[in-house]
């Protein structure tokens, strides 16, 4: 059996061990060390992401051992294109973020060393959340993930950085426990039905009925719409950013929450299509809601975190529109999202953070000018807030737009009303922009510092991925298409054939 | 079609020049603005070599194409990064290209005062790259991202003094209004997409013989929504004036020459599709009809000039739009328009430039005067684009603008009746308001301000403005002549039938210049013979003063979106926080004030606990009674 | 007539037997040995009687015959897990007894009277706990294994009589102390009543005070159902009241708060298992047949119970009450367990009455270290700052508290899947989904402690650690490894529990 | 004599019992009232011996009674005890631990 994967979730743990053996004043070196690791794992992810066969539809990098055998619970891991693609955004965006947040610990609770071990480990369930194909499995990492982030949150924070953290976990808690339920509901069932598994393909070929397919199906939607999050249940995500240090933040949207949206996809769609087929319209209306409804709040931030998370809110609902259209473009668009959301948003917040470190406020208005005075920082803000626009030839546009001619084809409405996002977006970003960059500089600002070195090559593979992606994602594609077209096809979907208006 | 691998040296060497302009930073501060003005002149250069490869074949063969890449591929959604140099878009090529090298050259030195003028080159050069991508793509989706680029471009420009606020307000309005305009565009793929199944125009004009009218007029209003957006048509059409908040010489390129006609641009090339969805077409013509109108009376009020001139912009695209719906028989009249409008606009912003050069940056007319004698080059090459675009015989103008005239009366009926009156009164307005600038600023007594000092600007400025009044002069002749334009053009349009003539062509000629001459005439009457104030009079009708507003266009505006708009984020913001946040807070808080209450029962008293074991005693013997009953 | 003698069987009865003579031989102690060296000798002598018997029950787990004293004993799988399980608990707790600070000097002396002073600094210990907590255990590890309602109901008395006393032992704040005792006892006592009450009925309706006698009569339904009915319903209260299940809960707030830390250690951990045992014996194999009549209302007691302890800990402001109120909220979900009625359901109980027995001394083994210099401080409000001070302690503690919630990679978590899944399986939905809700609940005040202790910055009367004695640190560590090991490898136990976890009957 | 009237007493013994229990403030008259209901629980144990015509319940009876001494011994040892300290055996008065 290939252990790839399992050495690749054993890189950060053994970073992290390091770490743990270091003495507590040395934080160059915990820096360094944390930095060494992560790229370290990134560069595995890169050749395990060559080696990966990407015409291949089953599985690949497969392990699995008995873990509980008593339960069914099985130790199993492997990798599909959808999969593998967001496993290579957060161990790229790991490295990113360490370099990028050289300082973020000083101001927490506890030592630096403490800081990154969190990370470290951080990374390594968000590997395996990833990676897991036994449902059991995927819960354990998915509800241990929060733990690191909690006092992540809560130790490095700032402002109300211990309400956000609780806040947080509540949710993400009461999320998981429904989430819970249902699995135990799945269990019960594959017990009675030719022996207890966890297996994610054994599972999907479950007999039930339908209202009970409706209720688990729930139990796994509400757990990962909380996660993504889709509105009504976001209100946790602007004050967690609000307090996470921007590194933080980065991997709390930009990984964790996509383990909401790739648990829809690989739980939700996989284990209960009947039951998606019926909750489809309603999760349809609440994804375009929270497109419009992110925008419209991020238009009306005072503060640029809070703005920030709610552009996350709404380009999340994008993800989830193109996820339950049910085409291949959606489905492909929407993956392709996760991915380059995780590295927009990276954009945003680290310059963000960079800016409010400097300054000492986040508050859009106490910016200004900023432009003439740190021409490279405003350029970096600005390319990332156009990145998060979707302007064309960056890669979010071309995830948006499969997105919306994805959900064109089958929802037109639904793709009508989300393309109003796009104003809103350029509203949400130029807004900013203005207050910020543009205008004469305020008191305040004329001495701050520009990027430093350091800064600027944290950003820069940042930029060129998502200038590179907007021209050629065919790279990411190929990967994902595979298994994007798989996932629909089993759900017995195939995309609409061109349709004319009102008939001929 | 032919393939050729050249195609993307257009877009790759400007486009390089702006990376390296904008990565380089402070260390090409001394060489950026000839490297990027290079770079535009070697594009142009390419651009001519095309040409020159295009006339040596067939008509049937002269398109040629080159994929670059897989761009997006999903399923049935294939889109290669390719590009498209046919017969139209070698039209744009050039004058971007050309235009654009010239206004690059005006501008080293109009900007050389300018800290900040190699940022400057870069943005322009960025701006004839994405230009060129918009015209050379060979899909809508390609075109997208031409169409968005020149937006960025253009926020950037309008943008390039933001330490304005009103200046990075005006930048925000123009990519913010030019976004809904885009969605059109993006709405109009997804509707091809969705019922032809391709995006390529190759593979929409192959599928619309098959197409229903629902589907292609969707596509075409939807076109038509993106076309408005960009070209600033009615009623998207509040940003363009405050665009003039850019430097200058972007006024010329870019608010003038290029980028505002890519609406024209998008209408000419789908005309296939247009073609067979009449409702679009006619929603076309309606816009631009509206538009000539709305920009020239606007036009008549304006004090600043290069508002005036945006006004004008404004309405000479109308033109264009207004042709360009015409249908098969348009199209080339509205592309010659465009070309001597990229001409001879172009050449008055960079003489309206070259006036703010000697007068301390001052817009505004009414403090001009005289200026004639201290720079008699601008005077002469502003005049003469004044003559082209007046449409008298034989400047440029006078060609492309009285085809549309005509063709609008041909088109037949009381439409045509209408529309060409329409255009009518626009070139009796046009006269008026041009030459109320032309009095305004260069004849007259002088009413400057203390600190202008008019000179005649440098050669680097003058010598494109030459330039470009030449081309307003010849090129509408040269265009004309013998139709050498619509034959170059004519096998990418159907053919079109004859038309009924309403009236003859030297009616429509004659009564344009009738209408020319009543214009010049008013407006030599209103502002030759009285002195002019420096300051806008105030006792004027409720009419004068609509119009100076811009026909309430940003009121109506505010009323209608920014302040609904505004009213619905603040309660959203506040829903949020006390509705839906509340929602989760008031649990949290009830499950603490209930367990509070539930506290209070732990009484202390040993007693009451024996109580509780007693009742719950009873209780479990009731309940065990109920249950097995 | 002729005399039989009884058949005894002392191998299945020796690990009781031998914790009872460890008792007898402590009281001896007590009489003969100076006072200087009692508290070394008792130690010894009770972890060496309780290993032994651990050793003893190991030995015999697969002996052939199962019965012992003419039927009154049954040591079958379950019995023997759940012995070793109160041995194991019952080890680790005796280690929290052995820290003398915990205990008054002279138990007899009224509080603040110049005996008690005279007491304290000639240096006495009241080292009868030890006794005390061999007679406990010795009634605990009876308890699961009676096999006729004599034999249950002394059990029950022996492990509540030497519990009563333990909890009025406390050397701080003995006021609230005696009163934790005295409200134990009476309650203790009023319920044990009622239990003797039921088993009366249960006579009555079968003729017969084995358990299998009632099981068959209960099979074959010939007797008064009237009968039968009361007699569940009033055993079931003197069972719940030991458990500390709603709406007889009452006592365990008080008594937990009141008691020595150390006892209330070994009380919440080790009485739970030996009366979960005792019930799942109970009604897996006497009253599985009239499970119509039963299941309803624990369903809705498991219910009322997970929801009211999870709500009320909410609100608490001391440590020791919010474990109190976390274990009624645990003994809602083990109820959950019973309910089950399944194999499934019983091999889950088990597991989870380790897993928590295990994680619960550890957690109160840290609230014996924070203290001042009154003694050990449990006003929650006063553990801000802790994770700054002592962060490994606070480490520890919050772990212990995120076991008890149910976060995966804790032992808790495998035994919340484990439970609700056999409750699941038998249909008790309702059961679960309470269950699951509550947990949420539960969280939110686990939750708090954590924050408290990391993220809030501590107040002028901070509380110090103290450096933890060799035994309290055996034991902290024990159940940490324990919970960390059942929460990330649990196969070999849970392999082990199926093994053996069935009645019979 | 039907043998149902004894457990009619027994019954009412014990509710007599487990009233006291709630209502009494004595701790020692508490501690009878447990003590009655007990005895009440005896007296079922010996009728249902009688009616069943086995002699377990009687045996049952006597394990009561000594378990019962047990329990006087410990309890009046901790009511005594409370007793010292607080001067009174009203089991109101020790009401400390609460919420």
């Amino acid at each position: 059996m290939n252990i790839s994967l399992t050495l690749l979730m054993a890189l950060p743990l053994l970073g992290a061990a390091v770490l743990a053996a270091l003495p507590k004043t040395n934080a160059v070196l915990a820096k360094q060390i944390a930095l060494g690791s992560t790229i370290l794992v990134a560069l595995a992810t890169i050749s395990m992401a060559i080696g990966f066969e990407r015409d291949n539809i089953n599985l690949q990098y497969v392990e699995s051992y008995p873990w509980i055998p008593s339960f069914g619970i099985n130790y199993a891991v492997g990798l599909d294109g959808i999969s593998l693609v967001l496993i290579l955004m957060t161990t790229l965006l790991a490295p990113i973020v360490v370099l990028a947040g050289w300082n973020e610990s000083q101001n927490g609770r506890w030592s630096t060393k403490t800081f990154y071990i969190l990370i470290l480990v951080l990374e390594m369930m968000a590997i395996g959340v990833f990676a897991a194909t036994d449902v059991f499995l995927f819960y354990v990492f998915f509800e241990a993930m929060l733990v690191p982030v909690y006092f992540l949150i809560g130790g490095y924070g700032t402002g109300e950085r211990s309400a956000a953290a609780v806040k947080f976990l509540l949710y993400s808690l009461f999320g998981g426990l429904l989430m819970l339920a249902s699995i135990i509901g799945l269990y019960v069932l594959s017990g009675a039905q030719g022996g207890h598994t966890f297996d994610t393909q054994a599972l999907s070929q479950l007999q039930m009925s339908s209202t009970t397919q409706n209720l688990l199906f729930l139990g796994f939607f509400i757990a990962f719409a909380i996660k993504a999050p889709l509105w009504p249940f976001h209100t946790w995500l602007p004050d967690a950013a609000d307090s996470a240090t921007p590194g933080t933040s980065v991997l709390l949207l930009g990984v964790l929450d996509k383990v909401g949206t790739f648990g829809m996809i690989r739980y939700c769609l996989t284990l209960f299509p009947e039951a998606t087929k019926t909750f489809t319209p309603i999760i349809i209306t609440l994804s375009v809601i929270s497109i419009i409804y992110g925008a419209f709040l991020a238009i009306g931030q005072k503060d640029i975190k809070r703005l920030i998370a709610f552009t996350s809110i709404s380009h999340f609902g994008f993800i989830t529109m193109g996820i339950f259209a049910m085409t291949s473009q959606g489905h492909s668009g929407a993956t392709l999202y996760m991915f380059n959301h995780g590295f927009s948003t990276a954009a945003l917040f680290l310059v963000a953070g960079w800016m409010i470190s400097r300054r000492g406020s986040s508050t859009i208005s106490d910016f200004g000018g900023l432009q003439r005075v740190t021409p490279v920082m405003a350029w970096a803000f600005f390319f990332a807030g156009m990145s998060s626009l979707a302007l064309p030839g960056l890669s979010s546009f071309v995830s948006e737009f499969l997105v919306l001619v994805g959900t064109f084809t089958r929802y037109p409405v639904a793709a009508v009303v989300a393309t109003f996002g796009i104003v809103l977006a350029a509203l949400y970003i130029l807004i900013p922009v203005q207050r910020a960059l543009h205008g004469p500089t305020t008191a305040g600002n004329e001495n701050l510092s520009d990027l430093t070195l350091r800064e600027r090559v944290a950003i820069a593979p940042v930029v060129v991925i998502i200038l590179f992606l907007g021209f050629y994602p065919s790279p990411l594609l190929k990967v994902i298409n595979p298994a994007a077209t798989h996932v629909i096809s089993q759900m017995g979907f195939s995309d609409p054939a061109p349709t004319q208006l009102g008939g001929k | 079609m032919q393939i050729n691998n050249g195609l993307v040296y257009l877009i790759a060497l400007p486009l390089a020049g702006a990376i390296i302009l904008l990565l380089a930073g402070r260390l090409a501060d001394k060489w950026g603005h000839i490297f990027a003005t290079l770079m535009s002149a070697s594009s142009f250069a390419v651009g001519l070599l095309q040409l020159s490869q295009m006339l040596a074949r067939p008509a049937e063969e002269r398109a040629v194409e080159q994929k670059l890449f897989e761009w997006i591929s999903v399923g049935s959604f294939q889109v290669d990064a390719g590009l498209l140099l046919d017969q139209l878009s070698i039209c744009f090529v050039l004058l971007i290209t050309g235009v654009g090298t010239l206004i690059h050259i005006y501008s080293i030195s109009y900007m050389s005062h300018d800290k900040d003028r190699r940022r400057f080159f870069a943005y322009l050069n960025l701006f004839i790259a994405a230009m060129l991508l918009l015209v050379l793509g060979n899909s809508f989706l390609n075109l997208y991202v031409g169409w968005e680029g020149v937006g960025l471009a253009s926020y950037l420009l309008i943008g390039f003094w933001n330490q304005k606020p009103a200046y990075a307000t005006a930048s925000k309005k123009a990519f913010i209004m030019n976004r809904v305009g885009d969605m059109g565009l993006s709405f109009a793929i997804m509707i091809a997409f969705a019922s032809l199944g391709t995006v390529s125009f190759s593979g929409v004009k192959e599928a619309v013989p098959q197409a229903s009218t629902a589907s292609l007029t969707a596509i075409g209003i939807m076109l038509l929504v993106a076309a408005v957006g960009k070209s600033a048509q009615f009623p998207l059409q509040a940003w363009l004036g405050d665009a003039m908040a850019g430097p200058t010489p972007v006024s010329a390129l870019i608010h003038a020459a290029t980028m505002v006609t890519a609406g024209v641009y998008l209408i000419t090339r789908s005309n296939f599709i247009f073609d067979a969805a009449p409702t679009a077409q006619l929603l076309v013509v309606i816009v631009g009809a509206i538009t000539l109108l709305f920009g020239a009376i606007i036009g008549t009020a304006k004090d600043d000039i290069k508002k005036a001139l945006a006004a004008s912009t404004m309405s000479q695209i109308g033109y264009m739009i207004l042709g360009a719906g015409l249908g098969p028989v348009g199209y080339a009249f509205a592309i010659m328009h465009l070309i001597t409008h990229g001409f001879f606009k172009a050449g008055m912003f960079l003489g309206a430039g070259s006036v703010m050069h000697g007068m301390d940056d001052e817009v505004n007319m009414r403090k001009y005067g005289n200026l004639r004698k201290f720079m008699p080059i601008t005077f002469v090459t502003f005049g003469l684009g004044y003559l082209a675009i007046l449409g008298v015989p034989p400047f440029a103008g006078f060609y492309s603008k009285d085809m549309i005239i005509e063709t609008a009366f041909n088109a037949g009926g009381i439409k045509g009746i209408l529309l060409g009156s329409a255009a009518l009164l626009g070139a009796g307005l046009t006269a008026f308001y041009m030459t109320r600038v032309m009095i305004l600023t260069f004849t007259g007594t002088p009413r400057w301000d203390e600190k202008a000092d008019p000179h005649e600007s440098p050669i680097l400025m003058w010598l494109p403005m030459v330039i470009l009044a030449i081309g307003s002069v010849t090129s509408g002749f040269l265009l004309s002549r013998g139709d050498a334009l619509v034959h170059w053009l004519e096998p990418l349009f159907a053919e079109h039938g004859e038309h009924e003539e309403l009236l003859k062509p030297i009616v429509v000629t004659s009564l344009a210049l009738l209408m020319v001459a009543i214009g010049v005439a008013i407006a030599f009457l209103k502002y030759s013979r009285s002195e002019v104030s420096r300051t806008a009079p105030e006792d004027v009708s409720i009419l004068t003063k609509i119009v100076r507003r811009d026909l309430l266009q940003d009121d109506f505006n505010e009323a209608l979106f920014m302040r609904p708009g505004q009213a619905l984020t603040s309660t959203l913001v506040k829903t949020d926080e006390i509705v839906i946040d509340g929602a989760v807070r008031g649990i949290g808080s009830a499950a603490l004030s209930s367990a509070g209450a539930l506290r209070a029962s732990q009484t202390g008293f040993v007693r009451s606990y024996a109580a509780l074991i007693l009742i719950g005693a009873v209780a479990l013997v009731a309940a065990i009674w109920v249950v097995t009953k | 007539m002729t005399f039989t003698a009884p058949v005894l069987n002392y191998t299945i009865l020796s690990p009781m037997l031998i914790v009872l003579a460890g008792a007898l031989i402590g009281v001896i102690i007590e009489a003969f040995v100076s006072k200087a060296f009692r508290p070394l000798v008792q130690l010894i002598l009770t972890i060496g009687t309780l290993l032994l018997a651990l050793v003893q029950v190991f030995r015999i787990r697969e002996s052939e015959s199962v019965t012992a004293a003419m039927g009154s004993v049954i040591f079958d799988g379950p019995g023997f897990l759940l012995q070793a399980a109160i041995l194991i608990i019952s080890i680790i707790s005796v280690f929290l007894i052995a820290d003398n600070e915990n205990f008054t000097a002279l138990a007899a002396a009224i509080p603040g009277s110049p005996e008690e002073h005279e007491s304290i600094q000639q240096g006495n210990k009241v080292t009868e706990v030890f006794p005390l907590t061999l007679f406990a255990v010795a009634g605990m590890m009876l308890f699961p294994v009676s096999s006729d309602l004599i034999t249950l109901f002394v059990a029950l008395e022996m492990l509540s009589l030497p519990l009563y006393l333990m909890a009025g032992l406390s050397r701080r704040r003995r006021l609230l102390s005696q009163e934790a005792a005295l409200k134990y006892f009476l309650l203790g006592a009023f319920s044990s009543a009622f239990f003797l009450f039921g088993a009366a009925y249960l006579y009555g309706y079968s003729g017969d005070i084995t358990f299998s006698g009632i099981r068959d009569s209960v099979v074959g339904g010939s007797g008064n159902d009237i009968f039968l009915l009361i007699g569940i319903a009033f055993v079931s209260i003197g069972l719940l009241f030991k458990v500390g299940a709603v709406p007889f809960h009452a006592w365990s707030p008080d008594v937990y708060q009141g008691a020595p830390t150390a006892v209330t250690a070994f009380m919440a951990a080790a009485t739970k298992v030996a009366a979960f045992g005792a019930m799942l014996r109970i009604y897996y194999t006497v009253f599985a047949n009239a499970q119509w009549s039963w299941t309803p209302l624990l369903s809705g007691i498991a219910i009322i119970t997970m929801l009211f302890g999870s709500f009320v800990a909410i609100a608490q402001r001391d440590v020791k009450r919010m474990l109190a109120y976390s274990s009624i909220a645990h003994a809602g979900f083990l109820l959950a367990g019973v309910i089950a009625l399944n194999k499934a359901g019983l091999a889950a109980s088990i597991f989870y009455l380790f897993a928590y027995g295990v994680a619960t001394v550890g957690a109160f083994a840290v609230v014996t270290l924070v203290r001042d210099s009154a003694g050990e401080v449990t006003d929650l409000n006063r553990w801000t700052g802790l994770g700054k001070r002592s962060p490994w302690v606070a480490s520890v503690f919050a772990f212990f508290l995120l076991a008890f919630a149910g976060i995966p990679l804790t032992s808790g978590f495998i035994g919340k899947f484990s439970i609700f899944s056999a409750a699941y399986e038998s249909g008790a939905k309702g059961v679960v989904i309470a269950g699951v809700l509550s947990s949420a609940v539960a969280a939110f005040f686990y939750i708090r402690v954590i924050v408290l202790m990391f993220f809030t910055d501590s107040h002028e009367d901070a509380t110090t650690v103290v450096i933890p004695s060799v035994l309290t640190r055996i034991t902290v560590i024990f159940s940490f490894v324990i919970t960390v090991a059942l929460g990330v490898y649990p196969s070999p136990l849970i392999d082990f529990i199926n093994k053996f976890a069935t009645f019979i009957r | 004599m039907n043998a149902a009237n004894y457990l009619y007493v027994s019954a009412l013994l014990f509710t007599i019992g487990a009233v006291g229990v709630v209502v009494r403030r004595n701790a020692i008259v508490v501690f009878m009232c447990v003590e009655l209901m007990l005895n009440a629980a005896n007296l079922a144990f010996v009728t249902f011996a009688r009616i069943n015509g086995s002699i377990d319940g009687q045996i049952m009876a006597f394990f009561t009674m000594v378990v019962a001494a047990c329990e006087v011994v410990v309890g009046l040892a901790i009511i005594v005890t409370i007793y010292r300290s607080r001067r009174s055996a009203s089991v109101d008065d020790a009401s400390l631990l609460k919420r």
